[in-house]
């Protein structure tokens, strides 16, 4: 791979569609951390990174590939930082970027489908996958006693497949879910769910979706019809909208998200903050991850050709090395740059294992006081 | 007796007043849908972003009125900003009239024209709400939340279950029926109201009895800004502000309008509420309610559930042809074109 | 001859933009006149009423009521002047009753109507038998007497009829007929477009026959009746 | 031919024809009269499969035709015209005619595309046929013209000319003279009567214009209130005490004040 | 004449901007625009076939699509491996139960007078079907979804080639189409349209929620494809050698190949279905349904079954739909339902056909291929404007960051003027009906 002054990623989110509200951040954590490799001056040969982006829609397969489409065939891009929605990352996928040899890491497409998806070894993802947290979020919920919970989900492959790994831990554990209850995103109106939720009956309602969307909505209806008073929140539903919108309204309520005892998501808050964004939002670690990883693994490579790249990913994003955190990648270029080993933890504990999946450590929280508060770590 | 009480209870406070609720927001946006499409004669996309922009600039306003203290107790400061977001809507409609729709009103164009005519401009709509103020959520709420909780119902009453009203579900209904009534007697009784059913009904005649149609278009639009503007408000107020479900309440709002009969306020209103029952009723697990009433060994050991709620969207669009197959212009004679 | 009170003087135009269909035609009515208009299909004669209305360009030509030039005036415009019209079709508001249809002939009148009211029912006093009824609901010919009273109502300077008998039965003709004489008698000129040009010109004052948007014939009822040619071209026989 | 046999039809608490019993000879025209709102074209509309009656029947040669759908009664030769012009207004006149024939293979779909030389054939003989028709009617210039943009009475004749594509039986009109010039009528009147001589049409016509109906009609059958009033030739029906009461009325009254003046 | 010079100026126009595409940007991102451009014509002429010719206003192409894209997963996805005996026969039976109840109980109603024993009747017989159908699906759909829910637990595809499930897919949307028709095409305009809007979205909730039948939302990815892979043919020494021999890069050109080839696929299927729907417009059919469109009444008096020819259009224009979104479907390689929303797979179609001129199929085809060019390339028109509108603020300006923040929210705006200012310039469409 030849060398050049200039880098080009691309950011393929869907910034007009069902999930707009949650795309602005995450491709301002990602551009950010694109800067601060262009800032430090120690990507390959000083390299500035610029970053492209696309718009996917989220739901339009059509319009995500052809956005692709024009990312790398026409704009030329090195390394692509997306999609979001499972649907169409799997289209940009298997239509643009296997064919074309790119290479692409998701931040948020979870689906489990993806991972036996034909990949070259060019797609990784840093969002965890939900088999394993089920299992922690059964292993949480059984040690605070909670024996019945009734269980909502966003419709949706990110919803549907954790709900299912979770129902299946939890009773496999002695646990029973009460009812489980899809909900749709963006919708106008979660009585009819609250309602049916509240008939079943529970301890604590889990919710498995996000919370700048439908989550929200639900457990909003939830407490205000007085259904539920204590939730769970898997990682979807973690963001600083939980203190500002709902407070001490749900204190005692639990939740999990992935994450080591690292300064991480403390780093990409606060860095949030400086640059004007919300760095709690959902995925938008991740994405700072997903850029992350991709510019790391060019230093790796030595070479910003995705088929020289892309075997180092795995190389940068585990053991063994010098632990790597948001705010750290002049450090970390400069390791590689030495010929040194670096194991990047990134903001969400970024830990890669077969077919470039995150498996995580998640850090555990309660709401106290109407604040998020670190429980501890698993 | 006791039993029936909470039965009752549980079935108001998770069925009853949400429907009630809801039904009065999705008829507040029929409304306008409907009196669009009575007049002007065509379905008109751009009234889901209609009210995201009254919603806005009532938004932004009580943002202002917020930081400088204004308030109104117990009440959302928001109803003080309202008529700002009002004028601000008006604005925009009547602009957008002007330059976009007179021009096709005047070629005479068909309906289905003018509908992607305001697909057109709903795009455009889209893009300046999410300029000013981006895709978010946006919180603007305050005042006191409940008239009362359900943790209060249960302390003052000693029943088992809750019940909570909230202050902006009462606010809600009443301005929808204070609306309407408004809006029913504009219509039928004022000289304006009557020039308006005159220009819907015959346009030419209209015409050839002194009435301005610009006129009647204009008070139409007014009237619409003001319509849109409040219903976005108080969506906004019991749930949240956010572009987007703006644009995705347009559908349950066109079936309402469409099942109670397009062009007829009345049938706005019921419509809204047919949508807004069939979507909460047929999904809602009886269990509990039949906890409370029936003899201890027959309680049911399920949920008594009709269908799952991933299909309360698919439910009340079955409810919706059902009663067009049998009132095939909607539940009070609408038009159709 | 002194100016009539309400004349379409040569006017030539059409439809948009669409080819002339009234080629130097001239209408004209005085108080207390009844002038029909008759002719074959597709001659021009609803066109004309229109045109003298103002609800088509009138490209050369003019129209003038009591001595003012109108035609530029818009249609609204020229019923504030005090021109009263009943279109051929869709003249009535169906889904509105037959005293809210009343009440919107009266819609630029800023005085008390209701007197003008009672001289309408008094005038076609079905109609005060079902003033609350929606007016779709009507017989053909109790929709022209609603259509008729609605013009009324503006107290005009001039009544124009399109067409007021088409579809009604002998005896409603006749009534209506009947009403029109006696509107006339007070005074009001009246300007009418007839089929059943046999009865009309019996009572016209006036008559105008047009052919392909051009005067053909003009005289008074009598002596186009009178006229062989004009009986057996136009009023079959 | 056509028997009608107690026929109501109600809407809502209305009753539009109320009883009306009448029968129909081949091969006569058949005036109906009756005041405005007596059920005469809700008659029709009965009779010709467009409103299912709320009682009664309708036979026609015998066969029992009650409710049957119009498309159906086309096909055995029931046609009628609208009162109000019912012209296809975006097709040409003579494709407002050549539509009319049924049983064209053209109008199978598979046909329009691997059977397009008999449809050529087909239509080249209808072609020939609608300007026939044309020509007969006196609008032969107005083929290639938009039928919503001729003036109502050539609609009307248009109307007629559809009921000659086919061999009709029996052919409802309802009002024809409406709006159309009196000249212009009798010429309609003329077509009426050389289609029932020459073709053995039987006409059944709705009209006001007793001049009309003096020239065309044999029997007359006056309605009012839903029921049949009278029956008859024309003169029995207009010395008919009731009849005159109801429908024809005796003339001006304000006659003295048009002296007057 | 000057009106087929118009035409052919207005394709030209459209042919210009692909090229411009190809030479600015790429080859891949024009041919992609086309490939996608054409699907979309497809959809036009089966919507400019009911709405233009016949007057039907149908708002549920999305669920047509989208049972187009279901028959792709149902003819070409390997069989899953013991679904057929853990739980497919079930399903069939339960179906089948599910049928004959409702067909009973149409019977019935005619049978039966009127009256509260009929409605009696009726009720018992839909509750028990209702129960008796779940008593059979329920178990044999919790056994299908057993089977590696992970990534099958659906009944899996027959295996069959997947051009096959082109026309498979039109028959799948007749099939619904048929359904739909047969209850709702008594409705007129705006309540027809709100009906099949509705039956539409009850049409994606079961795709969505019916795991058994292609997984729901977790989708089933990597469908078979009708013509080779891309890395395949990049690993061909063969390919790659005359690739070299006309110059190209083995990466550009398996693309582009791979591409140009379902572009001659698609190419073929929309001249064939333009070719018969302007064969059956021009001909004595396309007559009927024009008259049947100017005016119902009319056209039943004299003799056309309207009932049956709405039908049969709805049908058609249906089936057209389905195969355009079994087309689509095997170019994405995917079938994931969450996708199917009304703006894109609806309202963007009538987009289409009312800017390019409903009524007349060269129309419809165009104002597709423009459209759906604009759908797409408003997205860097947008920015640029933006970037026009902020060039001269100074650079560290919060509103131009704010601006360049939202650029992304330019592309619908964009779209949106664009669509007014065609509109305004030709209010009947580009290619008006004659
Ligand atoms: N809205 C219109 N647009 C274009 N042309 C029209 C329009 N209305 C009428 N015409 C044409 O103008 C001519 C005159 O029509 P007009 O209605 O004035 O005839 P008329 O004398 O009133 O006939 P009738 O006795 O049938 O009412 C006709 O050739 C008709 O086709
Ligand atoms: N769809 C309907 N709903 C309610 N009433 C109706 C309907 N159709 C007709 N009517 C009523 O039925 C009566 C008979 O109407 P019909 O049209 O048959 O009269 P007609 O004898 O043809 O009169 P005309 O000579 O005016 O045409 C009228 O009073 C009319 O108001
Ligand atoms: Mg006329
Ligand atoms: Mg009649």
């Amino acid at each position: 791979g030849g060398h050049a002054k200039e880098v080009k990623l691309g950011i393929i989110f869907g910034f007009t569609g069902p999930i707009e509200s949650l795309t602005p951040p995450m491709a301002a954590a990602a551009e950010m951390a694109m800067k601060e490799v262009t800032d430090s001056g120690l990507l390959l040969d000083a390299a500035t990174v610029t970053p492209i982006r696309a718009d996917s829609t989220c739901i339009d397969s059509g319009a995500a590939t052809s956005a692709a489409e024009r990312l790398i065939t026409s704009d030329g891009i090195n390394g692509l930082v997306g999609g979001d929605c499972s649907g169409v990352t799997g289209a940009i996928l298997s239509n643009v970027a296997l064919p074309n040899g790119m290479l692409m890491i998701s931040p948020s497409a979870t689906s489990p489908a993806l991972s036996t998806a034909e990949d070259n070894g060019l797609f990784f993802r840093t969002a965890p996958s939900d088999a394993r947290q089920g299992v922690v979020m059964t292993e949480i919920l059984m040690e605070q006693g909670v024996k019945e919970v009734a269980l909502t989900y966003t419709n949706n492959d990110y919803g549907k497949g954790l709900a299912d790994s979770f129902q299946q831990a939890f009773e496999a554990a002695g646990g029973t879910i009460t009812i489980t209850a899809a909900h749709e995103d963006g919708k106008a109106d979660y009585s009819a769910e609250v309602g049916a939720l509240a008939a079943a009956g529970g301890e604590k309602l889990v919710i498995a979706g996000y919370v700048d969307q439908g989550g929200s909505g639900v457990m909003r209806a939830a407490l205000d019809s007085g259904a539920f008073d204590t939730f769970h929140f898997p990682d979807g539903m973690y963001g600083a909208k939980l203190e500002n919108d709902f407070g001490d309204e749900i204190d005692g309520s639990t939740g999990q998200l992935p994450g080591t005892d690292s300064p991480g998501a403390d780093t990409i808050k606060a860095m949030g903050e400086a640059n004007g964004f919300d760095g709690t939002s959902s995925f938008v670690s991740e994405s700072y991850d997903a850029a992350a990883l991709i510019m790391l693994a060019m230093q790796a490579a030595n070479s910003k050709d995705p088929a020289d790249y892309k075997g180092k990913v795995m190389d940068v994003a585990n053991a063994p090395g010098e632990k790597i955190y948001p705010g750290e990648l002049a450090k970390a270029l400069q390791i590689l740059k030495d010929g040194g080993e670096i194991d990047y933890v990134g903001a969400t504990a970024v830990e890669l294992i077969g077919g470039g999946e995150s498996a995580g450590n998640y850090r555990q929280y309660e709401i106290k006081d109407g604040k998020i508060t670190t429980v501890q770590f698993r | 007796m006791v039993d029936f009480l909470n039965a009752l209870v549980a079935l108001s406070n998770f069925v009853l007043i949400p429907a009630i609720a809801y039904g009065s927001q999705l008829a507040l946006g029929a409304l306008g849908v409907t009196l669009i499409y009575g007049i002007l004669r065509f379905s008109n996309f751009a009234h889901g972003d209609t009210m995201a922009f009254g919603a806005m600039i009532t938004v932004l306003i009580t943002w202002w009125m917020q930081s400088v203290g204004i308030n109104l107790g117990p009440l959302p400061t928001a109803l003080l900003a309202l008529p700002f977001g009002i004028l601000g809507c008006m604005a925009l409609v009547l602009f957008t009239d002007r330059v976009v729709y007179k021009f096709y009103r005047e070629q005479k164009a068909k309906p289905v024209i003018l509908v992607i005519v305001s697909m057109g401009v709903m795009f455009i709509m889209n893009g300046l709400v999410r300029f000013i103020i981006g895709p978010g959520d946006q919180k603007f709420a305050d005042g006191e939340r409940f008239l009362i909780s359900a943790r209060e119902f249960k302390q003052l009453t000693g029943l088992r279950e809750g019940l909570a009203i909230k202050t902006t579900q009462c606010l809600t209904v009443v301005v929808a029926i204070i609306c309407v009534a408004l809006l029913f007697w504009f219509l039928n009784k004022t000289r304006t109201g009557k020039s308006m059913r005159a220009y819907s009904d015959n346009e030419d005649l209209a015409l050839l009895s002194g009435i301005n149609p610009e006129r009647v278009v204009m008070y139409t639009w007014l009237i619409v800004a003001t319509l849109a503007t409040v219903a976005g408000v108080l969506y906004g107020l019991d749930k949240t502000f956010k572009p987007f479900i703006y644009f995705q309440l347009l559908l349950p709002i066109f079936a309402s309008a469409i099942v109670g009969g397009l062009g007829n306020p009345l049938g706005a209103i019921a419509g809204g509420f047919v949508i807004a029952f069939s979507e909460v009723t047929v999904t809602y697990a009886w269990k509990k309610v039949l906890k409370y009433l029936l003899p201890e060994n027959l309680e049911p050991s399920s949920l008594v559930q009709l269908l799952s709620t991933d299909y309360k969207f698919a439910v009340s669009f079955v409810i919706l042809l059902i009663v067009l197959l049998f009132k095939p212009t909607g539940l009070f004679k609408g038009k159709s074109v | 001859m002194s100016e009539p009170f309400l004349i379409g003087d040569t006017m030539t135009g059409g439809y948009g933009k669409g080819p002339d269909i009234l080629h130097d035609c001239t209408i004209a009515v005085n108080p207390g006149e009844i002038a029909v208009i008759v002719g074959p299909n597709g001659a021009g004669k609803s066109t004309a009423m229109k045109a003298v209305f103002g609800m088509l360009d009138v490209r050369s030509g003019s129209v003038r009521l009591d001595g003012e030039d109108i035609t530029k005036l818009s249609p609204q415009a020229r019923v504030v002047k005090g021109m009263g019209f009943v279109p051929q079709t869709n003249n009535i508001f169906t889904s509105m009753t037959v005293e809210e249809n009343l009440e919107m002939g009266a819609f630029i009148r800023t005085d008390d109507f209701s007197d003008t009211l009672e001289q309408v029912y008094h005038l076609f006093p079905i109609l005060k038998d079902k003033r609350y009824q929606a007016a779709g609901e009507l017989s053909g010919g109790q929709r022209q007497q609603v259509a008729v009273g609605r013009a009324l109502m503006t107290q005009p300077k001039v009544l124009m009829l399109d067409e007021p008998t088409a579809g009604v039965s002998p005896i409603v003709m006749d009534e209506l007929f009947d009403r029109i004489i006696e509107v006339s008698r007070t005074g009001l000129p009246i300007l009418m477009v007839e089929q059943n040009a046999k009865q009309a010109l019996e009572i016209a004052d006036k008559g105008y026959v047009l052919v392909q948007g051009a005067n053909a014939y003009t005289g008074t009822g009598k002596e186009l009746l009178a006229d062989p040619e004009v009986r057996k071209s136009f009023l079959g026989g | 031919m056509i028997v009608v046999e107690d026929v109501h039809k109600h809407f809502g608490g209305f009753h539009a024809v109320d009883g009306a019993s009448l029968e129909i000879a081949e091969g006569t025209i058949t005036g109906l009269i009756g005041p405005n709102g007596a059920g005469k074209t809700t008659l029709f509309n009965v009779i010709a499969g467009v409103l299912p009656p709320t009682s009664g029947k309708v036979t026609m040669a015998g066969e029992d035709i009650t409710g049957l759908p119009p498309h159906t009664l086309f096909h055995k030769g029931l046609l009628r015209t609208f009162q109000i012009a019912h012209e296809f207004s975006s097709m040409t006149c003579r494709e407002n005619l050549m539509m009319v024939p049924g049983a064209q293979s053209g109008e199978a779909l598979w046909n329009t595309w691997f059977g397009r030389k008999r449809i050529a054939d087909e239509e080249r003989a209808l072609k020939a046929k609608a300007d026939e028709v044309l020509e007969f009617l006196t609008i032969e210039h107005l083929a290639d013209h938009k039928a919503g943009q001729v003036s109502g009475g050539q609609k009307k004749l248009l109307e007629l000319g559809r009921t000659m594509m086919v061999d009709a039986k029996i052919v409802f009109l309802d009002e024809v003279g409406a709006g159309v010039n009196r000249t212009l009528l009798m010429t309609i009147g003329d077509t009426i009567m050389r289609l029932n001589k020459e073709r053995g049409y039987t006409f059944v016509v709705i009209e006001h214009d007793m001049d009309f109906i003096g020239k065309i009609c044999g029997p007359v059958i006056c309605m009012a209130e839903g029921k049949v009033l009278a029956e008859g030739s024309l003169a029995e029906i207009k010395a008919n005490e009731q009849v005159i009461e109801a429908y024809l009325g005796t003339g001006l009254k304000n006659k003295e004040k048009l002296e007057q003046a | 004449m000057s009106e087929m010079m118009k035409n052919t100026a207005l394709f030209a126009l459209v042919a210009a901007l692909i090229l411009i595409t190809g030479f600015y940007q790429s080859w891949n991102s024009a041919i992609f625009i086309l490939n996608m451009g054409l699907i979309s014509a497809v959809m036009a002429i089966g919507v400019n076939l009911q709405w233009g010719f016949a007057g039907l206003f149908n708002v549920g192409i999305m669920g047509f699509v989208a049972l187009g894209g279901l028959a792709v997963v149902l003819i070409a996805e390997v069989p899953t491996p013991g679904a057929w005996t853990s739980g497919g026969v079930g399903v069939i039976m339960a179906l089948i139960l599910g049928a004959m109840t409702i067909v009973a109980a149409t019977v019935l109603n005619k049978m039966i007078q009127p009256g509260r024993s009929r409605t009696l009747i009726m009720l018992a017989i839909l509750i028990g079907g209702f129960f008796l159908f779940r008593a059979v699906f329920d178990p044999a759909v919790s056994g299908i979804e057993k089977i590696n829910p992970a990534a099958q637990g659906n009944i899996g595809g027959l295996g069959l080639p997947v051009l096959l499930a082109w026309p498979a897919g039109g028959l799948l949307a007749a099939g619904a189409a048929w359904l739909i028709g047969k209850t709702a095409l008594g409705l007129r305009s705006d309540y027809l349209a709100i009906a099949t809007l509705g039956i539409a979205e009850i049409i994606i909730a079961v795709m969505k929620n019916e795991d058994w039948l292609a997984r729901g939302v977790k989708n089933v990815i990597g469908l078979p494809r009708p013509l080779p892979n891309e890395i395949d043919l990049q690993n061909d020494p063969g390919f790659v050698e005359s690739a070299a021999s006309l110059g190209l890069d083995p990466v550009t050109a398996s693309t582009l190949y791979v591409k140009l080839g379902y572009s001659v696929l698609f190419t073929v299927v929309l001249l064939v279905l333009l070719w018969m729907a302007q064969m059956a417009l021009k001909s004595p059919w396309g007559r009927m349904m024009r008259a049947i469109r100017d005016n119902e009444v009319a056209a039943r008096a004299m003799g056309k079954d309207v009932t049956k020819r709405h039908l049969q259009i709805f049908v058609l224009g249906s089936a057209i739909c389905g195969v355009a979104g079994a087309m689509m479907t095997t170019l994405d390689g995917q079938l994931t339902p969450g996708t199917y929303q009304p703006l894109r797979f609806t309202f963007l179609i009538w987009v289409m056909v009312i800017v390019g001129g409903s009524g007349n199929n060269f129309g419809a085809v165009l104002g597709a291929m423009l459209i759906w060019f604009l759908w797409v390339q408003v997205e860097p028109m947008g920015l640029f404007f933006m970037e026009l509108i902020t060039s001269g603020m100074a650079d560290d300006s919060d509103l131009k960051k704010h601006l360049i923040d939202s650029a992304a929210h330019m592309r619908l705006l964009t779209m949106g003027v664009i669509l007014l200012l065609v509109l305004r310039f030709s209010p009947r469409g580009l290619i008006p009906e004659k």
